[in-house]
């Protein structure tokens, strides 16, 4: 059964108010082109879920899109700094930003993957985050160690860019994984959007494929579907088309951008 | 002093904080580690073992690339060993040495990363501690650095927690200042740096306690890190 | 720096009461070259880590040097049925069977690799194992829900047996990786065996390594380390030393096959 | 009737039972499910998404070996979605069918595979029950099988409970029984087998029930059958 479908498909399917979880990590191989057409046809109230973001939550933030942003970090890198459109939409409270560290969102996309309503975990000593988010503690049964516990976020949709996949959702990864196994395990639902669609016996017993088609609901052809990000082995950052992105100020230059075309 | 930078005095301070220890991390936005780790492998602790976001285990090249999670640090990589591993082995207690910067440090080392102003519709938004939250208690030793000394971001008391724990040291183009009875207090001043440069500097008080200068960066090492980092990417955070 | 060593060494570093959790699964890639010098040397008092174990449990119980076994399973398969040793051990009163369910071995150690002292599971609905180990409840602060709490056991030593490793500790494993990579974040020390030790180019920007170096604390090389079980790539299960091998009934038997040689 | 075995009728009884599920599990000792999955996806549920220990994913190849958990049912796999990866599915409720075995089951679709006497001790100590404590609450239909039907391990009440929940069905070689309102109830007969004959084998009273017999094996079945098993492994367990 073939897995294969069109983007503006899978788009019909996801509801306003989802929580998406994102691949990738801050420029690399994040699914912007996702995230562009979630925009594009006005999704509203999404919230996204990912260690460290930038153009994704920064994009949906400028058209309005979003009203919760779960995340240990959200920006671009030293050269392209912070996402102005995300910034903007939290100091005028339109939009949350639920802020973790990295691995309380890896935490709670965990407790998803495995079924159960929390995990505790190790950190956030003395973190104002602990009241600011409403993080709750829970007792150890056996040694009494009062441990802070991370509540499962169950994304409905999870999307990843990969390089290559075949019409199973097998997946070929070129360079960093990241988090996108985790994700692939937590979400409800997994998008995958590639490069290239490979035929059946690209993956076998000559080659197994990075990340397993078993949890994959839809598989999307979409080219360029990290740019301006990079998607190593296909293309590297962007950096004209981040220069001119990093010049939006207003949401009718972002519609205007985003009208553009696919990069 | 003319034939080295203040980033390089930053980069050369980390690298020698650097000796005896086993094992260090370093997240995103990251360049000044990066190559000070790097370099700290390549001058006196060829074991260190290096881990970044992207999974890449020792990766020593030349810098082409300002990003600290993008593929030039993993492709040449024997193994992978992910974000994930890594805050499970801070976790377990076995992570050395994890570097972490901050919008704002103050006296007591803790770090804000989070808002200025109410957590709900602040003032501003930072982009958030990343790891910091987990890894500054969970590390042996948190390593912060700030590439400019400043005022604003070197304050008495931060604005909101966003982590605190283990900070060791925090370097600055100025000074290295380390965590002494919970107070930083100045540990090395760079070649040249008076205690009051650093004060008039600095948000908070800073007791003139003898710190020495710390020794000029030896031709071995300002070799080393133009071969590590010849476009001069260090350059992009101090400026 | 190399962490290739001798065998010797290695067992000198193990004490009597160690926690030992073991790579591979069954008659696969199971490290039963350790598991025989475990035995030879005297080892006393182990406890034995595993989803489902077979001949490192039954040789190791029958030179009494096991007190608990903590598995899923512990047997042959159907051609060999049940380990007798081991059985013989726990019906005597002198082995303590931990029995779990094999999820709950993962998840004990997992706890260990996550540095918190327990974690909840779903499972073990009306399973008599909760009274009968004394499994405890834990409540999710957020939802009230009552979970079963498995308790962290983190293994004093790892022993893995793969195919070829470096001398850094990065490893090719070749077929399944079993619980390996649970069991390598699990542990406090890491034992490697291998048939092969490979060069330092072996891995690479051209081949990732499945395993990888940084956890592992010793790398030897112990060709057969698997056997008579299997190590793909390698060989095969030796029915021929199996069928001998379930022949043996008292202790003095089985050390005499202890003394014979490496296989 | 003696172009078929007990084994045949009982792979091919389970196969059947798995149309329309939509993926599915077995662990070690697992000749006969693993057979009769191959069979299922081959004959008519292709997108049966098959899984095992190892972490191959739709393994389709003649049987080789007796074992279930070895390179032959992962080598030819396109990925791996090992063990641990399966019991997260069933934990977060995404696993169709899991097939386990028992040293005893009982009426109530509880099975013991832990101890017979006391759980220190025991009389008799069995090999443990893998999976099945979080695996057959976990999953969404446990199938059981009883390679053979015999008074001994099909009891009234099972001495341990190694694990109970969501047993569908249970397969022998004389009979499937099915869970109706908490109790094991006849299904289906083998071709030929009475009711008579099942209560003679069977440790629990056994209702009558006008449950019919099974369609007999078809040439196609018997035929994939030898395809996929020529060396007649699935004889192992029922002989």
């Amino acid at each position: 059964m073939s897995k294969i479908t069109q983007l503006h498909t899978v788009l019909e399917q996801i509801q306003d108010g989802s929580m998406i979880a994102l691949g990738g990590n801050v420029m690399y191989r994040s699914p912007v082109g996702v995230a562009k057409a979630l925009a594009k046809v006005g999704k509203k109230n999404l919230h996204l879920v990912k260690t460290a973001m930038a153009m994704e939550a920064d994009l949906l933030c400028g058209t309005g899109s979003v009203s919760t942003v779960s995340a240990g970090f959200v920006g671009y890198e030293t050269q392209y700094g912070l996402c102005a459109f995300y910034r903007k939409g939290v100091e005028s409270g339109a939009v949350q930003a639920q802020e973790h560290a990295c691995y309380s969102v890896i935490t709670a996309l965990r407790a998803s993957a495995y079924g159960v309503p929390f995990l505790p975990i190790r950190g956030f000593n003395g973190s104002d985050l602990v009241d600011a988010i409403g993080f709750k503690t829970v007792k150890d049964p056996y040694t009494g160690e009062e441990l802070l516990a991370i509540a499962a976020m169950r994304p409905d949709v999870g999307v990843l860019h990969v390089q290559k996949a075949d019409r199973f959702g097998n997946c070929e990864i070129i360079g960093s994984q990241y988090e996108d196994q985790t994700i692939a395990r937590a979400a409800k639902k997994l998008l995958i959007t590639c490069e290239e669609i490979v035929p059946d016996d690209y993956f076998g017993a000559h080659k197994k494929a990075d990340l397993s088609g078993v949890t994959v609901t839809w598989v999307v052809q979409l080219k360029n579907g990290a740019a301006p990000g990079a998607c190593p082995g296909y293309y590297d950052i962007d950096h004209e088309t981040m220069q001119r992105f990093k010049t939006l100020k207003t949401p009718e230059q972002l519609k205007a951008y985003l009208e553009e075309g696919e990069s | 002093m003319s034939q080295y930078k203040p980033s390089d005095l930053l980069t050369i301070s980390i690298a020698r904080a650097l000796k005896g220890a086993e094992n260090c991390f370093h997240g995103v936005a990251s360049g000044i580690p990066c190559i000070a780790i790097m370099l700290s492998r390549r001058l006196h602790n060829p074991d260190l073992v290096y881990l970044n976001i992207t999974g890449g285990v020792n990766v020593d090249r030349e810098i082409c690339e300002v990003s600290t999670d993008g593929n030039s640090l993993y492709e040449d990589s024997r193994s992978s060993f992910g974000l994930t591993d890594i805050f499970d082995l801070a976790a377990r207690g076995g992570l050395d040495v994890a570097f972490l910067s901050g919008g704002q440090v103050d006296q007591g080392g803790r770090v804000n990363n989070s808002v200025i102003g109410p957590f709900r519709q602040p003032k501003v938004k930072l982009p958030g501690g990343a790891g910091s939250a987990v890894l500054i208690p969970n590390t042996k030793r948190a390593f912060v650095w700030k590439s400019k000394h400043e005022k604003r971001g070197l304050v008495e008391r931060v604005d909101f927690i966003t982590s605190q724990g283990n900070v060791k040291y925090v370097f600055t183009p100025l000074c290295t200042f380390e965590m002494v009875d919970g107070s930083l207090q100045v540990k090395e001043r760079m070649p040249g740096v008076s205690f009051e440069t650093i004060q008039e500097n600095t948000g908070f008080a800073v007791e003139d306690n003898g710190a020495p200068e710390m020794a000029p960066p030896t031709l071995e090492e300002l070799r080393m890190l133009d071969e590590i980092d010849p476009q001069g990417f260090r350059d992009l955070e101090t400026r």
